[in-house]
C-alpha cells in the first residue's frame, strides 16, 4: 500500500494545487462580494483554450502564452463583471447567482460553437521538451519538470496573492468592501475598480490553472470547466468558511478530487467538512 | 416588594474582556428600573444574558413570572425565556422589514399560540378562531402604541420612531410580565421622547415591569423609580434618580458637569 | 382585467386535451412543466420562505422518483398508495439531513446539501442490485385507476398524454393551495420571521431549528411527489436525471419568477422549461444551427436576470389582499381612519 | 464652499427630498435639525453620491458633483459619519481607524492624528485589537466619527453623532467638533438633539417632510418660538 | 416534394462530440441520396433533434419527432438511457427508429408493443457481444491470461464490463483488477499504481476514447506498456491523437476498417475525410449504415411509417440484409444487428487491421 502512497500524493498534490488555483478564483470573488461565481470554470477552460491558440493560430512561444492567455482571462472575467454582476449590485444575492449560472452555460456553450465540441490535444511540439522530463526519481516517486513547473508556478502565485491581500492598500480594501460597500465608498474606496481588480486577479489564476491542467494531461474540450468548476466550487466555499486560510481549500481541493478516497466518503467529507472548518 | 427578576453575581467574560463582573441586583414587580452607564459599560450584555441571547459565565438569573416561583433561566434559549414572560427590544431596531406592520406584531402573539401545519392546510374552526385571536390582539397592541392606520404597510416604511414603537409592540404582543428596551429614545427628537414617556407609563399600567437602558438623562428621571449604574461591568450605584444624579462616582464616570442640565 | 386574461387562458389551457388537434408534443412539455412547476413550489419554501440557500433540491426529486419506480417495478404497488408513501420518505430523509445540518447558516449549509443530492446520484449509480445504477429503470408501469370494486369493468390505463396532464393539473393545483394556506398562517409567518432576522425571532418565541427542520421536510415531501409522479409518467428512470444540474435548474425557476412567491414559482417553471422548446423550434426559423441553443438559452438566462433582478413577481406579504380576515380589517381601518390607512403591502 | 440647489431624491417610488436647497460656507458649522423622516439623513447621502439627486444639483469648491462617484467625492474631501455607523464588523478598532485615512499618504502624519482619535475615546484604546463588530453602540459610534477624523475632511458630514453615547461623551463630542471646526474643518451637523446642535451651530435649516421650512442664525431658531415647540420639546 | 426524417442525438453539452459523429454520418448519407436523386424523385431532409443525451429530452424530442406525421422513421438516438426513455413513445405511436450507437442489452426487451411488435433497431453490437467477443480475443488471439478492467460507470461501460469480465473468468482469465471511472475523469494514476502491483498483461478499456486515452497515457507514464484492447467505444481518430504513442498496440472491435473496408466503405471514407478533415470512426460509419437502411426502407415501402417497420423488421436474413459501409447487415427478431466484428489494431499512429482475427 505504502509504495503507492507515494506516488499517489506526489500526483495528488499536482492536482490538488491546480484545484486550489481554481478555487482561489472562485473565494476571492465570492470572498469580496458573496457571490458564487459558476462561470469560472468557464474562464478556466477559456484560459486553455485562449493558450493553445496562441500556440498553434498565432505561433507565439510556449511561457508567452500562458502569459497572454491570462491576460486574455483577465480582461475576460473584468468583461464579465461589468455586463453582467454590475448592474446586478444592489439586487438580491441569488440574481447574480442565476446570473453566473446563465454565464456559465452562455460561455460553455460559446466555446462548442468555436472550437467545436470534441476535445483537442494540447499542442505537444510547443511544449518544451524538458517539462516531460523526470527531474527527480526515486523508485516509485518520480517528478517531471513539469510537475516541478506546477509546484513553482502555484506557491509563487499563492504567495504573491497573500501578499495582496494581506498588506495592500487595495487588499484590505477588498476586505472592507466584502463587509459593507456603503461605507468602504464612504472611506474613499472606488469599489468598481476593486471589484474588477479581483475578478482579473481571480480569472488569471483560472486561466493558469486551466492551461496547467491541459498541458498535464494533454487535453482540453469546452465541457472542462464543469467538472473542475463544481470541484474548485465546493473547495472554495469551503475555503471561504475558513476565512482566506489557504491550507484549508487547498487540503480539500486537494481530497476532492481524488478518485482513490472512496466517492462515498468523499462526499460525506463534503457533507461534514463545513461544520469543522 | 418581591422581585419579579434577581441578577445574582452576573459575570460574562468574552476572552480576556469582563463585560460584566458580579453585577448583583433585583428588578422589583411593577416598577421601572432605569439601566444606565457609560458606553461599553455591559448594559446590552446584560440584556443578553437575561434574554438568553448569552449565558453568564457566572452567576445567576432568576426569573419569577409569579410571586413565589422561581426560575433560574441560565443557558434557557431566547424563545423558552419570551415564553416564560420577558420581551425585549433591541438597541439598533430589528423588524421584520419586508412584512407589514400587522405580522411583525403577529410574530408576536407566536409563543403564545399553538395551530400547526395541519391546522394551517385544513382551516379548522379553532384554526379560524385562533387567527381572529391573534389579529385581535395584535391590533389591540398596535392602537396601544399607535400605530393602529399603518396596520397593513410595509414595516420598513415608517418613519424612525414608529419603528421603535413598532418594536415595542411586538414585545408587548409576547405578553410579557417583563419588558426590557434597550434605548428606546435613541434618535429620537424631544417630542417624540415625550410621547415615548407616556407610553411607557401605559405599559407599566398594563401590570407590566420595565426595565430600561437610556443615555436620555431627561426621560430617564422623569419615569424612573429606580436606577442602576453600571461601569466596566460593575454596580457602582443604585438607588432613587435623585440619589444617584448625586453621587459623585456617577457624576464623574457617566454624567458629567452637564447633568445639571438634564 | 389581467385576472380575466389568465383565467381564460387557464380554462384554455385545460380543455386543449379533449380538442381533436391537441397533440402529444405539447401536452408533453405541458406536463413536464407542471412537473417543474411542483418541485419549484416546493423548493421555494426552503430559500424563498426561510431564506435559506439549498443546492440539492433534486436529491429528493430523485428520492421520490426511485421509490415510485421501485415499488412499482418490484412490488406492482399502486401509484395512489406509492404517493403518500414517496411523500413520507422524502419528508423523512428531509428531516434526517436537516436536523443536523440546519444548524449551519448560509452557504455552508448549501453546500451540504449539494453534497447530499451528489450523494443520492452516487448511491443511485452504485447500488446496481437496487437501482440498476447506470442502466437505469427501465418498464415502469404506466397509471392505472382501478375502480374494479364499483364496476368489473372500470378499469383504465393512463395510456398518451392526456391523462397525465389532467393528473399533473390536480397535483400542481393541490401543492398550489396547500403551500398558499400555509404561507399564510402561523407556521408561514414563523418561517418569514426566520428569514429576515433569527434573533429577533427567536426573541418573539420562535424556535428556529425546529421551524427550518419542518420547512426543509415539507419542500422534501413535495420534490417526493413530484418524482413519484414523474416516474410514472417517464416510465424511465436513470441516475444522471438526478444531477445536481437540475438543482440549479429548479433554484434558476424559483428566482426568475420571484423568490418567495408561489405564482413566482410557477412562471418560472414554464418560462425555463418552454425556452428549451422555443428556442428549438426558433433558431432553424433564425438560421441558425442547433449547436446555439443553449447559448441563446444562457443569455436569455441574464438579460431575465438583469431587467427583472426581483423576478417576475417580486416577494410580497399578499395574503393580505386574499386572506377574508384580513381584507375585513382593512375595511375596518379605513373606515376608522379614512382613506389614509396605508394598505401598500 | 458647498451649495445644493432644490434637489430632489427618491427612494424606489418614495419621494424623500422635495427640492432641499442649503449652503455652506468655508470653516461654518451648519446644523440641519428636523423630525424622524423628515430627510436629513436622504440630504447628506445625497451630498456624498450614495443616494443620487434626481433633480437639481449639488456644488462643492465649485465643482457640480452631482454625477461625481462617491469615492471621487470623498477624494474631494467630504467624509460623512453615516446614520447607523456602518463601521467594519470585521475589521478591528485599529484597521477601522486606518480606512479612515486610505486615501492619505501622509503616513506619519496618519499616526499621529491615530494618537489623537485614541485620546479623544480612551475606550477604543482600550479595545484596540477587539473586531468592530463586537463594540457596543456607543463605541461603534465613537469609533465611526474618530474614523471620519483620520480623513482630516475639509468638509465633515455629521449624521446624530451624540446617538447612543453617554452624556459625558456627548458634551465631550461637541468640544470635539468646535475644536476641529477651529482648525479649519467645516461642520455640517445633523442632530436630534436640537438644543446641544443650536449651541454650537453658526446657522442651522429646519427640515420637514423633504423640504427646508426654515433657515437662520441659531439665535433667531433658538428663539424661534415655533422651533422651540416643535424641536426642543418646550410645552 | 420531400421527405422527411428524424436524426435524434446529443449535438450540445457534454456527450455533443459523439452527436457530432453521428451527424456527420447521417448527413453524408442523406446527401448522397439527394445527389442521386433523392428517393423515387423525393428529396431526403433531416430534422436534427438536440437531445443532449438526457433522458428527459430524449422523451420529449420523441412526442416532437411523432407527432410530425411528415417523419417517417428516426435515426437515434446515441445515448441507450436516451433511447430506452424514447421508447415508449415510438412503440405507442407506431414510429420505427434505427439506433446506430445505443448498445444497451435491456433496448431488445423494450422496443416492442404489447402485440410484440419491433419498433426500434440497432445497426451496432450489443454490448455483452462485443464483452465476450474481446474476451475471447485477448484469450485465443493474444494469449492474455492476466488482464486489468476499467470501466466507465455508465450503462455502456458496465454492459460491456459484465460481459467480458463474465466470459474471461469462463475462460478460466485471471481478471487482477475491475476499477469504475466517472465521464470526464482526468486522473487515473491512483487506479494504474494500484494494478501495476498485480502486473497485469493487459488493460481492457470499456469505455470511450477520451478518459481511453488519458488511461493509456497515463499508464505509460508509470511504466506500464502493457497490451490494451476495448470496445467500439475507443473506435476514434482523438484516441491516438489525444495518447500519441501511447496509443500502440491498442486492440479494438470495429464493425469496421479502414483499410479492409469494401467499395462502399473505401467511397465513404473519401467523402468523409474530405469533408470533416479527420479519421472515420465507427459511430459515423454506423449512421451513415443506419441512415442508409432507413433510407432503402422508405425506398421501397413508401413513406407508411407501419410499412416502413415491417421492412426493416423483415430484413432478418443476410439475403435480405443490407450491404453498406460496415458491410452486411441485417436484423434478429429483436431488431438487433447481426454483423461480424473485425478487431483493429493501433500500430505506427494510425488504425490498421490486427494481424490476429478470430
Ligand atoms: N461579542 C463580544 N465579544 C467581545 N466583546 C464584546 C462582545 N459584546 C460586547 N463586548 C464588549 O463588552 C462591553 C459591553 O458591551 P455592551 O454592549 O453591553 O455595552 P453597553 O453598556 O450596551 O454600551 P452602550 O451604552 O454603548 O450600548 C463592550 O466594551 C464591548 O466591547
Ligand atoms: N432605504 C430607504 N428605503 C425607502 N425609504 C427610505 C429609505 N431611507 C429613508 N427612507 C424614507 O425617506 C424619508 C427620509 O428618511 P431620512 O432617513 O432621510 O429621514 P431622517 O431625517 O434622517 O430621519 P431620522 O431622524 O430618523 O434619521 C423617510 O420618509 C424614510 O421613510
Ligand atoms: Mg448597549
Ligand atoms: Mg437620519
Amino acid at each position: 500500500m505504502l509504495d503507492q502512497f507515494l506516488p499517489q500524493l506526489v500526483n495528488g498534490l499536482t492536482l490538488g494545487v491546480i484545484y486550489a488555483m481554481i478555487a482561489v478564483g472562485y473565494t476571492m470573488v465570492y470572498g469580496v462580494i458573496e457571490l458564487i461565481n459558476f462561470a469560472h470554470g468557464e474562464i478556466y477552460m477559456f484560459g486553455a483554450f485562449f493558450c493553445v491558440m496562441f500556440i498553434s493560430v498565432f505561433g507565439v512561444p510556449f511561457y508567452l502564452a500562458i502569459v497572454m492567455a491570462m491576460g486574455c482571462c483577465a480582461v475576460m472575467g473584468i468583461l464579465l463583471d461589468i455586463v453582467a454582476y454590475r448592474p446586478l449590485r444592489n439586487a438580491p444575492r441569488l440574481a447574480a447567482l442565476i446570473t453566473a449560472i446563465g454565464m456559465s452555460i452562455f460561455l460553455q456553450n460559446l466555446a462548442m460553437v468555436i472550437w467545436g465540441s470534441r476535445s483537442l490535444p494540447f499542442v505537444q511540439d510547443a511544449v518544451p521538451a524538458y517539462l516531460n522530463e523526470t527531474a527527480l526519481n526515486m523508485g516509485d516517486v518520480y517528478l517531471t519538470w513539469l510537475q516541478v513547473f506546477i509546484f513553482a508556478v502555484t506557491i509563487v502565485m499563492m504567495l504573491g496573492l497573500f501578499f495582496i491581500i494581506t498588506y495592500t492598500k487595495i487588499g484590505t480594501a477588498m476586505r472592507a468592501l466584502a463587509q459593507n460597500k456603503t461605507a468602504a465608498a464612504l472611506m474613499g474606496i472606488n469599489v468598481n475598480f476593486v471589484i474588477s481588480f479581483t475578478f482579473a486577479l481571480g480569472s488569471a489564476f483560472g486561466a493558469m490553472a486551466g492551461i496547467l491542467v491541459s498541458v498535464y494531461y494533454n487535453t482540453l474540450y469546452p465541457t472542462m470547466g464543469y467538472v473542475a468548476g463544481v470541484k474548485a466550487f465546493a473547495a472554495a466555499v469551503l475555503g471561504v468558511s475558513a476565512r482566506f486560510r489557504a491550507p484549508c481549500w487547498v487540503a480539500w481541493s486537494w481530497v476532492l478530487p481524488r478518485p482513490w478516497v472512496p466517492v462515498m466518503s468523499r462526499r460525506c467529507i463534503v457533507m461534514v467538512s463545513p461544520m469543522r472548518c | 416588594m418581591d422581585p419579579i427578576l434577581k441578577i445574582d453575581c452576573v459575570t460574562k467574560r468574552f476572552g480576556g474582556l469582563m463585560a460584566l463582573a458580579e453585577a448583583d441586583y433585583e428588578v422589583r414587580r411593577g416598577e421601572i428600573l432605569g439601566l444606565i452607564g457609560p458606553n461599553g459599560a455591559g448594559k446590552t450584555t446584560m440584556f443578553n444574558c437575561i434574554a438568553g441571547v448569552y449565558t453568564p459565565s457566572d452567576g445567576q438569573v432568576v426569573f419569577s413570572p409569579e410571586p413565589g416561583t422561581n426560575i433560574v433561566t441560565n443557558g434557557f434559549k431566547p424563545e423558552k425565556i419570551t415564553k416564560l414572560g420577558i420581551a425585549r427590544t433591541f438597541q439598533n431596531i430589528r423588524l421584520f422589514n419586508d412584512l407589514t406592520v400587522l405580522d411583525n406584531v403577529r410574530l408576536g402573539c407566536h409563543c403564545r399560540t399553538s395551530s400547526n401545519f395541519f391546522g394551517a392546510v385544513i382551516r379548522t374552526a379553532s384554526q379560524k378562531r385562533e387567527e381572529q385571536l391573534i389579529i385581535d390582539s395584535a391590533m389591540r397592541w398596535l392602537e396601544f402604541v399607535g400605530l393602529g392606520k399603518d396596520a397593513l404597510s410595509g414595516a420598513s416604511s415608517l418613519s424612525y420612531g414608529d419603528q421603535r414603537r413598532l418594536e415595542i409592540a411586538r414585545a408587548l404582543a409576547t405578553e410579557p410580565k417583563l419588558i426590557m428596551l434597550d434605548e428606546p429614545a435613541a434618535g429620537m427628537n424631544p417630542q417624540e421622547t415625550q410621547m415615548l414617556i407616556s407610553l411607557i407609563q401605559d405599559i407599566l399600567n398594563e401590570g407590566i415591569t420595565v426595565v430600561l437602558i437610556e443615555h436620555d438623562m431627561k426621560l430617564v428621571m422623569t419615569i424612573c423609580e429606580r436606577l442602576v449604574v453600571l461601569d466596566h461591568g460593575m454596580l457602582i450605584a443604585e438607588g432613587s434618580p435623585k440619589s444617584v444624579r448625586e453621587n459623585p462616582k456617577v457624576i464623574e464616570a457617566y454624567l458629567g458637569r452637564g447633568a445639571a442640565n438634564a | 382585467m389581467q385576472r380575466k386574461l389568465f383565467l381564460v387562458f387557464l380554462i384554455a389551457a385545460l380543455i386543449y386535451p379533449l380538442a381533436p388537434f391537441s397533440n402529444d408534443y405539447l401536452l408533453h412539455v405541458m406536463t413536464l412543466v407542471m412537473v417543474y412547476m411542483v418541485l419549484a413550489m416546493g423548493l421555494n419554501i426552503v430559500p424563498g420562505f426561510c431564506g435559506l440557500l439549498d443546492l440539492g433540491y433534486v436529491g429528493f426529486f430523485g428520492i421520490g422518483a426511485y421509490t415510485s419506480g421501485l415499488l412499482t417495478v418490484h412490488y406492482g404497488m399502486s401509484f395512489w398508495l406509492i404517493v403518500p408513501l414517496a411523500a413520507a420518505n422524502g419528508a423523512l430523509w428531509g428531516t434526517l439531513l436537516g436536523a443536523p445540518t440546519l444548524r449551519l447558516t448560509g452557504d455552508y449549509f448549501a453546500i451540504v446539501t449539494f453534497g447530499f443530492s451528489e450523494l443520492v446520484v452516487l448511491f443511485l449509480t452504485n447500488e446496481i442490485w437496487l437501482t440498476r445504477g447506470p442502466l437505469g429503470l427501465p418498464g415502469i408501469e404506466p397509471v392505472s385507476l382501478n375502480l374494479e370494486f364499483l364496476n368489473p369493468d372500470w378499469f383504465w390505463y393512463f395510456d398518451g398524454e392526456a391523462p397525465y396532464f389532467y393528473l399533473a393539473v390536480i397535483m400542481v393545483a393541490c401543492v398550489y393551495f396547500l403551500l398558499k394556506r400555509v404561507e399564510d398562517s402561523r407556521l408561514g409567518r414563523a418561517w418569514f420571521a426566520i428569514r429576515e432576522d433569527p434573533l429577533a425571532a427567536a426573541s418573539c418565541g420562535v424556535n428556529i431549528l425546529n421551524y427550518k427542520v419542518i420547512a426543509f421536510a415539507i419542500s422534501a415531501a413535495i420534490g417526493a411527489v413530484g418524482g413519484s409522479f414523474f416516474a410514472r409518467w417517464h416510465l424511465f428512470l436513470s441516475p444522471d436525471m438526478f444531477k445536481f444540474w437540475e438543482s440549479f435548474l429548479v433554484l434558476c425557476m424559483v428566482v426568475l419568477g420571484g423568490l418567495g412567491n408561489l405564482r413566482g414559482a410557477l412562471i418560472g417553471a414554464v418560462i425555463m422549461v418552454t425556452l428549451g422548446e422555443v428556442l428549438r423550434e426558433m433558431l432553424p426559423v433564425l438560421g441558425l444551427p442547433p449547436e446555439t441553443r443553449f447559448l441563446a438559452y444562457g443569455l436569455v438566462m441574464v438579460f431575465i436576470m438583469r431587467f427583472k433582478p426581483a423576478g417576475f413577481f417580486p416577494a410580497i406579504a399578499s395574503s393580505s389582499k386574499t386572506n377574508p380576515q384580513l381584507v375585513a380589517l382593512g375595511k375596518r381601518l379605513s373606515q376608522t381612519y379614512g382613506g389614509a390607512s396605508g394598505s401598500d403591502s | 464652499m458647498l451649495k445644493v440647489d432644490n434637489i430632489h431624491t427618491y427612494y424606489g417610488s418614495i419621494h424623500a427630498l422635495k427640492g432641499v436647497s442649503l449652503e455652506i460656507n468655508e470653516g461654518e458649522i451648519v446644523t440641519l435639525i428636523g423630525a424622524n423622516g423628515a430627510g436629513k439623513s436622504t440630504t447628506l447621502m445625497s451630498i456624498s453620491g450614495v443616494t443620487r439627486a434626481k433633480k437639481g444639483s449639488v456644488t462643492f469648491m465649485g465643482k457640480d458633483i452631482t454625477k461625481v462617484s462617491t469615492d471621487k467625492i470623498v477624494a474631494m474631501g467630504v467624509t460623512q459619519v453615516p446614520e447607523g455607523r456602518m463601521i467594519f464588523p470585521a475589521l478591528t478598532v485599529e484597521e477601522n481607524l486606518l480606512m479612515g485615512s486610505y486615501l492619505r499618504k501622509d503616513k506619519d502624519v496618519v499616526v499621529k492624528d491615530k494618537r489623537m482619535v485614541y485620546e479623544l475615546f480612551p475606550v477604543l484604546s482600550e479595545r484596540r485589537k477587539q473586531h468592530g463588530g463586537t463594540l457596543s453602540g456607543g463605541e461603534q459610534q465613537m469609533l465611526a466619527i474618530g474614523r471620519a477624523l483620520m480623513a482630516r475632511p475639509a468638509l465633515l458630514l455629521l449624521d446624530e453623532p451624540s446617538l447612543g453615547l453617554a452624556p459625558i461623551v456627548v458634551e465631550n463630542i461637541f468640544e470635539v467638533i468646535k475644536k476641529i471646526n477651529s482648525t479649519g474643518t467645516t461642520v455640517l451637523l445633523v442632530e436630534q438633539n436640537a438644543q446641544m446642535a443650536l449651541a454650537a451651530a453658526d446657522r442651522a435649516y429646519v427640515l420637514a417632510t423633504g423640504e427646508v421650512i426654515m433657515e437662520g442664525t441659531s439665535e433667531e431658531l433658538l428663539n424661534d418660538p415655533k422651533v422651540r415647540a416643535a424641536y426642543l420639546g418646550e410645552e | 416534394k420531400t421527405v422527411k426524417i428524424a436524426c435524434a442525438s446529443p449535438f450540445t453539452g457534454p456527450a455533443a462530440a459523439y452527436g457530432d459523429n453521428v451527424k456527420a454520418g447521417v448527413e453524408i448519407k442523406v446527401d448522397e441520396v439527394n445527389a442521386a436523386g433523392g428517393i423515387n424523385g423525393a428529396q431526403v431532409e433531416v430534422v436534427w433533434m438536440d437531445e443532449l443525451c438526457d433522458p428527459k429530452e430524449a422523451a420529449t424530442v420523441a412526442t416532437k419527432i411523432a407527432r410530425d406525421e411528415e417523419i417517417v422513421g428516426i435515426v437515434g438516438h446515441l445515448c441507450s438511457s436516451a433511447h430506452l426513455a424514447a421508447l415508449p413513445t415510438y412503440v405507442r405511436k407506431g414510429i420505427a427508429a434505427i439506433s446506430p450507437t445505443a448498445t444497451n442489452v435491456t433496448i431488445s426487451d423494450l422496443n416492442k408493443d404489447r402485440k410484440g411488435v419491433v419498433w426500434s433497431f440497432r445497426d451496432v453490437y450489443r454490448d455483452d457481444y462485443q464483452g465476450q467477443f474481446l474476451a475471447k480475443y485477448a484469450n485465443k488471439a493474444l494469449g492474455l491470461n492476466k488482464v486489468a478492467v476499467f470501466y466507465e460507470n455508465n450503462d455502456y461501460g458496465i454492459g460491456l464490463k459484465d460481459a467480458f469480465v463474465g466470459e474471461a473468468q469462463a475462460l478460466g482469465m485471471d481478471v487482477v483488477g475491475v476499477e469504475a471511472y466517472v465521464k470526464g475523469t482526468t486522473d487515473f494514476t491512483p487506479q494504474l499504481t494500484k494494478l501495476k502491483g498485480a502486473s497485469p498483461e493487459g488493460i481492457f478499456i470499456s469505455g470511450y476514447y477520451n478518459e481511453g486515452a488519458l488511461i493509456a497515457t497515463q499508464a505509460k507514464k508509470i511504466g506500464m506498456n502493457v497490451v490494451k484492447f476495448g470496445a467500439d467505444g475507443l473506435d476514434n481518430g482523438d484516441y491516438i491523437k489525444l495518447a500519441g504513442d501511447a496509443s500502440e498496440n491498442t486492440y479494438l472491435t470495429t464493425p469496421f476498417i479502414a483499410d479492409a473496408a469494401n467499395d462502399i466503405g473505401k467511397k465513404f471514407i473519401e467523402t468523409f475525410t474530405a469533408r470533416y478533415k479527420r479519421d472515420v470512426d465507427y459511430m459515423s460509419v454506423n449512421a451513415y449504415d443506419a441512415a442508409g437502411i432507413l433510407l432503402q426502407a422508405i425506398e421501397k415501402a413508401g413513406t407508411d411509417r407501419t410499412k416502413i417497420r415491417d421492412y426493416m423488421a423483415a430484413m432478418t436474413t443476410p439475403e435480405k440484409g443490407f450491404t453498406g459501409a460496415s458491410g452486411l447487415t441485417y436484423f434478429n427478431e429483436h431488431g438487433d444487428a447481426q454483423k461480424s466484428a473485425f478487431v483493429k489494431m493501433v500500430k505506427g499512429g494510425k488504425f490498421a487491421t490486427a494481424d490476429k482475427q478470430l
